[in-house]
């Protein structure tokens, strides 16, 4: 599409470039851009909606519950626009129901990492031998208790982090900038798959 | 043999409980282990203290509200550490997140001196991605019409002298991956140069975020528990971070454990399947 | 027309950088594409294919989580993709079950019509549970999929997140043999610790391009390799020239 | 009385998301779809706030009516529910992902490739850093060429790649190790503030009963 290309040009140029009127327009497309982006944001409830409201209409295993995520979904748009979001009826949804449920979901990732890590992170080619051996290195120099053991720990590990992490990961984000380069040509060619299809 | 072949089949849910016991034990009885600071943390604390009072800082908070049981005292902390400082704080969110944390962080403040409007605002949230960075960086006086609460920017006498990036001395990221360090420095420290630090960031992300600090593009970070602890030990306010770091280290003995059983167990199948 | 103050070499470096991109796809649109080798990996899902033949247990595989309309996404649903496209093909060659589990109603009809037309090429029946579209709860699901049908190749490409880590755990315990491999940084670790090939990064991309053809990913892979090795040769200039002292490439590259 | 039953809603929402680590079960089901409700509620308002601050206030009071072509833009994203008008909806995504694309390209030249380009130097003060700034050059060197597809990884190549790549795996064993330390303190937070104060424990004592009969019942079985 011939606009992407456009706009993508226009706002690289007028970053290297001094030209006001590039300026001027570039601003502007960037503004537009975030009221857009606000839009987008209100897709996902009305996603939801048709997702849900068909299971419902359908009814599939487990309707009721796609009833109860409508229900407190239209509950807290209705609270947030309506009464506002500062009132005590949608600060209660949010701050005192969802925060909990919010931040309990992010706890349970590390519980799968460690059953993973007791069942399948082994050893079984060189690759996982140097993650592992790094891995636990690394749990001595994360917590206090390795330095109580030995002074050294401290030492290694961050001669290790800021070192060879550091370097490994500056290599990825080099590689990964010239990565993101190559996808913006193809969006700009509208030869991306699925993005520029339009 | 058998016990290790019992050990190597352990259930899950042992695995978990054990986790929540190396948890819990040293909440109850604190065992007080040293906490050395490291360089990351004293880097954006010095910042923070050799800045100019009067300066304008951005306190973005990318985080959302559930992070607030956990690490909220840090982030009071940190914005009653910069207002003693007598800056200017900016506080601003460029995800959807996080407006609602910033109105609790200040909502906590124990400062009573400084006024809301005039040392301190709450922007609220900011869309668009790198594009509502980018604009905010450009000239947010003209990007915004209220705050957070809803107050027209023309009543915050805080804003009257702000612009935008150019007049900001420091901008604090708090962030637990995307908007992260890399769009910080992609929108403002590389085009307005404005010295970027990392207030709070998952420790799982600061492998990614090291390369910038190594090469001085960000200043420091304060790194999940552990930099708030040390926080805490450079405020002089010993909090509940210092006393969570012993937590860490049973966690720590358990994960280490875990994946040296697991390993050793590995090991002897292996051996033992060669015999055969 | 000026251009702005120390931000000269960085417009020379994209301009360069984007040339060489566009050299190659135009090389290899003319149908003269760079080569672009192996990996390691991809050779293996051959022979994960063969073994689940002999033991005549379905391979499961999976395009990952991520949408198809985010720009940092959609490659590596596509790359996903055009693995399960090459598994399709192997699989329907050799009549062997397959599983493919979709998280994303966008890119269910694509890969839909990829087994299908690859089990027809072949003259072997496609079952209609071949493919499963799977609305949500996509982790919890496709975990009980592996647990339960014991797949004996398990193999993930594409975009994931916090998933990976348990499918990884669900795939060793069922017994089956895993490749996998993601772009997302946060995620690989679980996938290089847990299975027995995994591809890192950029290396789906790769295996993408080296499995469908694509003129313009080949393309574009053999440019940024030419942008690769401009960095690295200006890393070593410029750690020699600092090490002698002479600071001028230095202060050319930044302010 | 209130702060009461918001401690036991508290509570019981941060046991319901945990049992699932005991087993799949309704309490987790209900409590995952009240999340994603509240969240895709919350992003609404969020949405509908900053169209109005922004957007509305703009052309309403600043005057500024150029606004009305992001309005029109937006209102075009809603194309993509009604399947005959969809590719309307293409036209405002096209103008999201080339901005989005067009501002990170062009910063990213600058702070990512060519300041870490310029960050990789040799330095020569004391030997300990010349070494370490030595092996960050050869480090990133070779986890650069480890990306190079185009050549045979033979060699030079060959030696450098696979240094890269174990370079690369000791940065992902760091990563692992350092995620449990958010758990942690996570899981601290929510003990302290939703599971041990009164009388959220009782909660929490329920649950463990809860588990405790299952356990039973599938023994008897």
């Amino acid at each position: 599409m011939l606009i992407t290309a456009v706009i993508v040009s226009l706002i690289v140029f007028e970053y290297f470039f001094d030209v006001p009127a590039a300026t001027t327009v570039s601003e502007n497309v960037q503004r537009w851009a975030v009221v857009v982006m606000a839009f987008t944001l209100g897709l996902g409830a009305i996603n939801l909606f048709q997702i849900h409201g068909a299971k419902v209409l359908r009814k599939d295993k487990e309707w009721y519950l796609s009833v109860w995520l409508l229900f407190i979904m239209v509950l807290t748009i209705v609270f947030g626009i309506v009464s506002g979001p500062f009132e005590d009826s949608f600060r209660f949804l949010y701050e005192d129901v969802f925060m909990h449920l919010g931040g309990t979901a992010t706890a349970l990732q590390g519980f799968f990492i460690l059953s993973a890590a007791y069942r399948t992170f082994r050893a079984r080619n060189l690759d996982a031998a140097f993650l592992i051996g790094a891995g636990i290195l690394m749990c001595f120099y994360q917590a206090p208790f390795g330095v109580l053991i030995w002074k050294g720990f401290d030492v290694i590990g961050s001669w290790l982090f800021t070192v060879a992490v550091s370097s490994a990961f500056r290599g990825i984000i080099i590689g990964s900038a010239i990565g993101a380069m190559a996808v913006g040509v193809r969006i700009v060619l509208g030869r991306e798959k699925g993005l520029a299809g339009g | 043999m058998s016990l290790l072949k019992k050990l190597m089949e352990i259930d899950n849910r042992i695995l978990y409980l054990l986790m929540f016991v190396a948890i819990i034990v040293p909440m109850l009885k604190p065992i007080g282990l040293p906490i050395p600071i490291s360089q990351y943390t004293a880097e954006v604390y010095n910042k923070i203290e050799d800045l100019d009072s009067g300066s304008y800082v951005i306190y973005s908070m990318e985080l959302g509200i559930s992070s607030w049981p956990w690490a909220g005292e840090h982030f009071v902390l940190t914005l009653e550490h910069l207002l003693s400082r007598n800056l200017k704080v900016i506080c601003v969110s460029f995800s959807a997140s996080g407006p609602y944390l910033l109105e609790k962080v200040i909502q906590n403040l124990k400062t009573t001196e400084k006024v809301y409007g005039v040392d301190y605002v709450n922007l609220g949230f900011v869309s668009g991605g790198e594009a509502g960075m980018s604009s905010f960086a450009r000239d947010a006086n003209t990007l915004f019409t209220t705050d957070f609460g809803g107050t027209p920017i023309e009543e915050l006498s805080i804003l009257e002298s702000f612009t935008g990036a150019n007049d900001v001395s420091l901008f604090l990221g708090f962030t637990g991956g995307t908007p992260g360090a890399d769009e910080y420095i992609r929108q403002f420290q590389a085009p307005y140069e404005i010295p970027v630090a990392i207030g709070w960031c998952s420790s799982g992300t600061i492998p990614s975020i090291a390369p910038y600090i190594e090469s001085r593009q960000i200043l420091g970070a304060v790194v999940d528990m552990k930099g708030c602890a040390e926080y805490e030990l450079l405020r002089g306010k010993p909090g509940p971070f210092i006393a969570g770091m012993d937590s860490q280290s049973l966690v720590y003995v358990l994960v280490l454990s875990v994946l040296i059983l697991g390993n050793i167990g590995f090991f002897a199948e292996k051996r033992s399947e060669k015999n055969v | 027309m000026i251009l702005q103050s120390g931000k000269m070499i960085g417009f020379l470096m994209l301009l360069t950088t984007v040339s060489f991109i566009l050299y190659h796809i135009y090389r290899a649109e003319k149908g003269n594409p760079a080569n672009i080798r192996k990996l390691a990996a991809l050779e293996a899902i051959d022979e994960l294919i063969g073994r689940a033949a002999e033991m005549g247990r379905p391979v499961h595989v999976t395009p990952g989580a991520s949408a198809i309309n985010h720009p940092s996404e959609a490659p590596q649903t596509f790359a996903g993709i055009s693995v399960v496209n090459y598994i399709a093909s192997s699989c329907a060659e050799l009549n062997l079950p397959i599983i493919v589990t979709v998280g994303q109603a966008a890119v269910y009809p694509i890969v839909e019509e990829i087994v299908r037309t690859a089990y027809a090429n072949e003259d072997n029946i496609f079952e209609p549970d071949y493919v499963r579209f799977i609305a949500d709860a996509y982790s919890i699901a496709v975990q009980g999929i592996l647990e339960r049908e014991k797949p004996a190749a398990n193999i993930m490409v594409g975009g994931f997140y916090n998933e990976s880590v348990r499918f990884a755990e669900a795939g060793a315990r069922a017994g089956a043999l895993q490749v996998a491999g993601t772009a997302r940084t946060y995620q690989i670790p679980f996938f290089v610790a847990a299975c027995d090939y995994s591809l890192i990064g950029e290396e789906i991309f790769v295996a993408g391009a080296y499995i469908s053809g694509d003129p313009v990913l080949i393309g574009s892979i053999a440019g940024q390799d030419l942008g690769k090795f401009l960095s690295i040769i200006l890393i070593l200039i410029n750690g020699i020239l600092t090490a002698l002292g002479i600071n001028w490439l230095h202060q050319l590259l930044g302010r | 009385m209130y702060e009461e039953i918001v401690l036991i809603i508290a509570a019981a929402s941060t046991l319901a998301i945990l049992s699932y680590l005991y087993r799949e079960n309704i309490f987790y089901r209900i409590a995952e779809y009240t999340m994603v409700g509240i969240s895709a509620g919350y992003l609404f308002v969020m949405a509908y706030r900053n169209i109005i601050s922004f957007g509305l206030n703009s052309i309403v009071q600043k005057q500024d009516y150029t606004y009305i072509i992001a309005f029109i833009l937006g209102f075009m994203l809603f194309g993509i529910y009604v399947k005959k008008y969809n590719w309307i909806s293409r036209w405002p995504m096209a103008f999201i992902i080339a901005v989005g694309t067009g501002i990170s390209l062009r910063g990213l030249v600058i702070s990512q490739l060519l300041a870490q380009i310029k960050a990789t130097t040799i330095e020569i003060s004391t030997p300990l850093k010349t070494f370490n700034s030595v092996i960050t050059l050869i480090v990133v060197v070779c986890v650069l060429s480890y990306f190079i597809f185009s050549r045979e990884q033979r060699g030079v190549l060959g030696i450098t790649g696979k240094t890269g790549r174990y370079a690369m795996m000791v940065a992902f064993g760091t990563v692992v190790t350092f995620m449990f330390m958010t758990t942690t303190t996570v899981i601290i937070g929510r003990l302290k503030v939703a599971v041990l104060p009164y009388p959220a424990y009782y909660i929490a004592i329920i649950s463990l009963i809860l588990i405790a009969i299952d356990v039973i019942r599938k023994k008897i079985r």
